[in-house]
């Protein structure tokens, strides 16, 4: 199934540097580079198919944002590679192929997941969160992380004591942020962040992303329906349609774009 | 399951088909036919307590199988059932299938008061409620023993012309028959009871109203959306249910002719539930299936198994309940289906050599 | 008054073993959302193993935690190869039903197999000695099960609250995929709530063994108490397990000997509280709401 | 859908149809028509007459060459499957006696003893069934030793009007004393209320104002004693102070009315229950109370005491047997002989001491002795001869303890009780047996 390629080419006409990102990708020549390769990837739920193969890559210290439009397979995506669901296909973490092994074990080998919508525990208080965040830690600095959270959210820091579910959405969202961050990922994967929030606040929590993976290198793999947003904070941009990557490519071209922007990005 | 389905239904009505539809019901009739006369009247007997209880699984099945409300607790109806029958007999000389018929209103009634909590209680919990009530009925019969006999058992007697006196005495189903005798004659009139249980439970099921109850069991949101009255049909579910135990439970107390509390207890219920899993929820003979099922593995094969090894039979008993939920949920009708859905589906891509069909 | 005293002194005594049958059935339903309707059997299977070492000459203390040790094997098991293969209690009710109706079967059988359908007799780990108080008899038996059940309490306590592993076990009952998520092995850990419970209800096992008799039917209406004790109490409450068991344990010891409809089914009042509780305040006295609605 | 469930049934079906072809047809010439025995106050004539009161007598059923089919049924799995202790001493007896030759009869033969068990989980609805399936199907000569009350009282109507003897009953309730009405039924146990009676008539020696604590089993079995006892103590200064019921099925323990009872002022506790519960119960008592405490007998094993946790101590019982594992009775001859003979047929010494397999011992012996005093080799003949014992005894029955029989007149074999009290773990006695020949049915207040 080389039809994600085949995609690109066709759809790419303009945008031939996508088209490129995508080859390299596909070829597999230079895989030991990429943190997270994503080769073919297909799964569904039940005898219901919604990925057919797809392929990404995501490098050390990246942002990288996955577009498309509802019931495209963007969650799916995300589920099928931190090992929540079944999948065929090949996906290499660091080189290993981690194709069918359990969410925690991928945990411990540095990918966080924020779930779309309960990324938290809601029966834990705000700080219980922040330390089973760092479950796969042993070390000792893990309450001097716990600190820095607060110090960085003064809020999270104030209801510290409080469950978690009796906080508001975007107090949640980035708990679960937080949260998955404690890990110390190499990779975290966000499912839809802005789902539910108020746009002030959905900046926020972009912004603090973006210093966040700044400062500590972790890389990001979002998926994301606010195609504008998304692209302002990736560097590059995989568009999905009913299960197969169309189109692939560094953000500014496609923000650039306006016959992609209405093709794929529905702006 | 669907291919099974939409195979049988769209097949080309040839004489062969028609006669493969029509067979396995001719042979079922035959043996049904055959048996008493072919075993002792103990064993008829015990035929006849296997129907009661196919009956009673009938009952849990449209409860449990079709609407999925969970009882554990229809042994206590089974017993209401019997009881009712029992005293309506005995203390106040009801003709003895007269009896049947209000026992069957009394269940119906019981079942509809169950069947208000149930609203409200769903799942594992509705599950727990009726355990305790399958555990406290016994004691209930010992509680008000001055109607129930208590645990000294309550004898089934009506008046009867005995030497030239009218006298109390056990109550006996007479076969009118000359050929047959009264065990062969209870058998038939027990075996026509049932068989038309299942038949009105089939149309039921087949109805309106079944489909309404399935579509309760998987989504009660959408069905109450799609205008369906949701409490009603569990609430009036429950009542059927229950009648038809009750019609088990009342058969059951004129097979026996005495009842006792510790018939009654919560292994009965499980046995019912038993019967319906094993046989296969949500099909319409499964429960029979599973009451014959059951009766050959308590009253035959168990019966041979060497003393020591008795106690095994709970094991064995539980570890086949336990492994069928895992490898055959369906019981053995939807095991038998997802075969035979494998066989054929294998025989059409055999023939079609195309993709697999898929949904 | 004072056969009123003696009476409540009993159930209270009755309450903590309640107690602590609730306690394991809680920590099951915290984990996996299961009401395990064959808790009453694993804790009659490694309280026979108790029984073994005891009478092999092991002091009662070892055979206590050798019994818990082998309950907890059982349990553990029970959930590797029955429970967990199943899936979802919320989602397929029946099944759970009946492979947990399979277990108490299957267990029962066992433990027939194994130690035969004779009644055992087990110390009382307290002895059999008294106190008198105001004319009252309280058996030291029944102030030690207070007692234990106070340590239980406390340890379960300390785990949940104070330990990366409970914590953990609460991470996985309240939302197992996030917990996943963050590194935690869950079904690694819903084995252990379920060898966890299992080792509790040994202890449960213990302290009826002497007053019932040592027998395969030890728990099968002890069982319904502790159901509603939980039911009371809240089915995620550890604390609603103690207070629910307690209840429990007054009003079914006093009701029947002062209130004629009861005389013949201490368990009534048991049933009655579990309905009414069920239909009024489905989450219980402790429990919380979100859990206990389906 | 519907194709497949009906080949499916049909196959199952077809399976035991099979089965039935194996059991073989029906036998004809069975006809389930009978008519009720009537009384016969004749003392000359035989108690039953089979001529009279059996419409199709198979009198020799189950008896073919030198080999006599006996069944039995019992609880070997569920609750109460404690009881199989019985029946594992009646089984040692039948191999015992098929060792040495077999049971000697009056033709001069001795039969060996084909012993079938049945498992009723000790509930009356499964009873029937497998005694049908013993009379009809295995074709037994006489039921030996089966055991309860309600699983006897299911299958009464049926044994007595198809003329099947059903002997030694393990149960002593008042009931079996109706031999009027039942004559094909004979119990291997005093009856319960005879056994009351003998604790009130020892009380009116030593405490003539003696106020009771009753605690019974809620059932035939505890209700027969708590009747007994108030038809004993009409007219003496003895009274009822307290009583308390008990379910076993219930589910609780017997500490919250033995809490009750103890504040009631009586100073005379009976513990008329039985099983697990009885021992325990003694275990429940309070410092603060010291009654004089009756025990029932089926709770006098050694097996069922050790669950006292050292409370049995002091407690009087009426006793009628032997007790294999009291030092004092362990010389006498018929001790001696359950004994050896027991072990050598396989019982082990837990069971032999434990006071309950014994029991079947002794219900395998009274069958012997109904077919050695029998005239001939016939269920009535057997019956008859049971019905007609004079001063004789059997299994383990105590020496002083007559036993004799007279058809309804005197249907309990056993009447004789000697009173004894617990000391530092045997049986003292205290007063000598009494033997109450021909009154049970009296005690009952029949």
């Amino acid at each position: 199934m080389s039809s994600a390629g085949d995609g690109v080419s066709s759809a790419g006409d303009g945008v031939s540097s996508a088209g490129d990102g995508v080859s390299s990708a596909g070829d597999g020549v230079s895989s030991a580079g990429h943190l997270l390769e994503v080769k073919t990837l297909g799964a569904g739920y039940g005898i219901v198919e919604v990925l057919f193969g797809v392929d990404l890559v995501v490098d050390p210290g990246e942002v990288v944002v996955v577009l498309g439009a509802n019931g495209a397979g963007k969650t799916t995506t995300l589920r099928a590679i931190s090992g929540m669901i079944a999948a065929t296909g090949q996906v290499k973490f660091l080189g290993e192929s981690v194709l069918g092994r359990r969410p925690d074990q991928l945990a411990k080998r540095g990918i966080a997941h924020v779930p779309q919508g309960r990324g938290t525990v809601t029966a834990l208080t705000v700080e219980e969160n922040l330390r089973i965040g760092a479950y796969v830690r042993s070390d000792d600095q893990i309450e001097s992380d716990i600190q820095q959270w607060f110090e960085a959210f003064p809020r999270l820091g104030e209801r510290k004591d409080q469950l978690a579910g009796s906080m508001s959405g975007g107090e949640q969202q980035m708990l679960a942020i937080a949260r998955a961050l404690m890990s110390r990922p190499k990779l975290l994967l966000l499912d839809e962040p802005s789902l539910g929030l108020a746009p002030l606040v959905t900046h926020e929590v972009f912004d603090r992303l973006r210093e966040i993976s700044a400062s500590t290198g972790t890389a990001v793999l979002l998926v994301e329906q606010n195609a504008n947003l998304a692209l302002e904070f990736a560097a590059r941009a995989y568009v999905l349609e009913a299960g197969r990557i169309v189109l692939s490519g560094n953000s500014a071209d496609l923000q650039g774009d306006a016959a992609i922007q209405k093709a794929y990005l529905g702006v | 399951m669907s291919a099974t389905a939409t195979t049988g239904a769209s097949a080309h009505r040839s004489p062969g088909d028609w006669a493969l539809k029509v067979a396995p019901w001719v042979v079922l009739f035959v043996i049904l036919a055959i048996v008493p006369f072919q075993f002792p009247s103990f064993r008829v007997e015990q035929f006849c307590f296997w129907m009661t209880l196919a009956i009673a699984a009938c009952g849990l099945n449209l409860l449990t199988g079709y609407n999925g409300q969970i009882s554990v607790g229809h042994g206590a109806l089974f017993g209401i059932g019997a009881y009712t029958t029992g005293i309506l007999i005995t203390e106040f000389g009801v003709p003895l299938f007269g009896a049947t018929v209000a026992s069957a209103v009394l269940c119906f009634a019981t079942g509809i008061l169950i069947g208000l909590p149930a609203l409200r209680i769903k799942g594992l919990y509705l599950a727990l409620v009726t355990l305790a009530v399958a555990t406290l009925f016994p004691l209930l019969l010992e509680q008000f023993s001055a109607i129930t006999g208590g645990s000294g058992g309550l004898q089934i007697t009506s008046p009867q012309l005995y030497r030239g006196e009218m006298r109390e005495r056990p109550i006996r189903l007479e076969s009118p028959v000359a050929g047959l005798e009264n065990d062969q004659w209870k058998y038939f009139v027990f075996l026509g009871i049932t068989v038309v249980i299942f038949i009105l439970s089939r149309n039921l099921i087949k109805s309106r109203v079944g489909r309404s109850l399935v579509a309760v069991r998987d989504n009660e949101v959408a069905a109450e959306s799609s205008g369906i009255p949701v409490s009603q049909v569990k609430i009036v579910t429950f009542g059927l249910s229950a009648a038809i135990a009750g019609i088990g439970g009342s058969l059951f107390a004129l097979d026996q002719g005495q009842l006792y509390p510790s018939s009654f207890t919560i292994v009965l219920s499980i046995y019912i539930l038993v019967a319906v899993v094993v046989g296969g929820a949500a099909s319409i003979i499964g429960p029979a299936i599973g009451a014959v099922f059951y009766g050959l593995f308590s009253d035959v094969i168990v019966q041979q198994m060497p003393d020591r090894i008795q106690p095994a039979r709970a094991v064995i008993l539980g570890v086949l309940l336990i492994l069928l939920m895992l490898l055959a949920p369906g019981g053995i009708v939807g095991g038998f289906r997802t075969l035979q859905a494998k066989w054929s589906a294998r025989r059409s891509s055999a023939l079609n050599s195309g993709p697999d069909p898929i949904v | 008054m004072r056969d009123f005293l003696q009476i409540l002194l009993v159930g209270i005594g009755d309450g903590a073993v309640y107690a602590m049958l609730g306690l394991g059935l809680v920590v099951i339903y915290r984990s996996t959302g299961l009401l395990n309707f064959a808790q009453g059997e694993m804790a009659m299977f490694s309280t026979f193993i108790v029984w073994t070492m005891w009478s092999l000459g092991l002091p009662m203390w070892l055979a206590i935690l050798g019994g818990m040790a082998g309950g907890f094997c059982v349990g553990a098991l029970v959930h590797q190869v029955a429970v967990r293969p199943v899936g979802d209690p919320h989602e397929k009710p029946l099944a759970v039903v009946i492979v947990t109706i399979g277990l108490f079967l299957g267990l029962n059988g066992a433990a027939q197999l194994i130690w035969g359908t004779l009644d055992r007799s087990m110390p009382p780990l307290f002895g059999r000695g008294q106190v008198t108080v105001f004319g009252v008899a309280v058996a030291w038996q029944k102030i030690g099960a207070v007692i234990v059940l106070g340590v239980m309490v406390l340890l379960f306590y300390l785990l949940f609250q104070h330990t990366k592993l409970g914590l953990a076990m609460r991470a996985v009952a309240s939302n197992s995929e996030s917990a996943s998520l963050v590194g935690i092995p869950v079904p690694r850990l819903l084995m252990l709530g379920w060898g966890l419970a299992a080792a509790v209800g040994t202890v449960a096992g213990v302290f009826i063994a002497p007053n019932l008799g040592l027998g395969t039917n030890l728990m099968q209406l002890t069982l319904i108490f502790g159901f509603a004790a939980i039911t009371l109490g809240g089915f995620d409450s550890l604390v609603g397990a103690v207070v629910g068991g307690f209840v429990v344990g007054a009003l079914s010891s006093v009701m029947p000997r002062y209130i004629t409809i009861f005389e013949k089914m201490p368990l009534a009042p048991a049933f009655i509280l579990i309905l009414a509780v069920l239909l009024f305040r489905p989450e219980g006295l402790f429990g919380k709401k979100q859990v206990t609605r389906v | 859908m519907k194709k497949t469930s009906v080949q499916v049934s049909a196959a199952l079906l077809l399976g035991f149809a099979l089965i039935g072809g194996a059991c073989g047809g029906r036998d004809d010439s069975s006809s389930s028509e009978s008519t009720e025995t009537t009384a016969s106050d004749s003392t000359e004539a035989a108690f039953i007459d089979p001529a009279a009161d059996c419409t199709d007598y198979k009198g020799t059923q189950g008896v073919t060459g030198d080999t006599i089919k006996i069944g039995t049924v019992r609880p070997e799995s569920g609750s109460y499957a404690i009881y199989d202790n019985v029946t594992k001493g009646l089984e040692a007896y039948f191999k015992s006696a098929n060792a040495a030759g077999g049971l000697p009869a009056a033709d001069g033969k001795k039969y060996q003893v084909e012993l079938i068990k049945k498992n009723d989980e000790y509930d009356p609805a499964k009873t029937p069934a497998l005694v049908k399936q013993l009379v009809e199907e295995d074709g037994v000569f006489a039921l030996v030793g089966n055991i309860g009350t309600e699983t006897n009282k299911s299958v009464r109507d049926y044994l007595n009007e198809n003329c099947v003897p059903n002997i030694a009953l393990a149960t002593g309730s008042t009931q079996w004393g109706d031999a009027n009405a039942y004559p094909w039924y004979i119990s291997g146990l005093p009856s319960y209320a005879t056994e009351a009676n003998a604790w009130i008539s020892y009380l009116e020696e030593v405490n003539p104002t003696a106020k009771i604590a009753l605690l019974y089993q809620d059932d035939d079995f505890g209700q027969s004693y708590k009747a007994a006892i108030e038809k004993a103590i009409e007219g003496t200064k003895i009274t009822l102070v307290g009583e308390e019921g008990f379910n076993p099925l219930a589910g609780s323990t017997t500490e919250a009315s033995v809490a009750k009872l103890s504040q009631s002022g009586a100073d005379t506790f009976i513990v008329g229950v039985g099983g697990t519960a009885c021992p325990l119960t003694l275990s429940f008592v309070p410092t603060t109370w010291t009654p004089m405490t009756m025990i029932s007998v089926t709770c006098a094993s050694k097996t069922a005491l050790a669950l006292a946790g050292g409370k049995d101590e002091g407690v009087y019982m009426a006793q009628p047997t032997l007790d294999p594992a009291d030092p004092a009775d362990q010389t006498n001859p018929k001790v001696v002989e359950f004994a050896t003979q027991g072990a050598a047929a396989g019982l082990d010494e837990a069971q032999i001491q434990g006071g309950i397999a014994s029991v079947g011992w002794g219900f395998g012996s009274m069958f012997a002795l109904g077919l050695k005093n029998a005239t001939t080799v016939d269920r009535a003949a057997v019956m008859n001869a049971l019905y007609s014992l004079k001063d004789t005894t059997f299994g383990l029955i105590r020496d002083e303890v007559t036993v004799n029989t007279d058809g309804a007149k005197d249907p309990w074999a056993i009447e004789g009780f000697r009173i004894v009290q617990r000391e530092n773990g045997a049986w003292v006695e205290k007063a000598p047996v009494t033997n109450e020949e021909g009154k049970s049915n009296s005690f009952a207040g029949q």
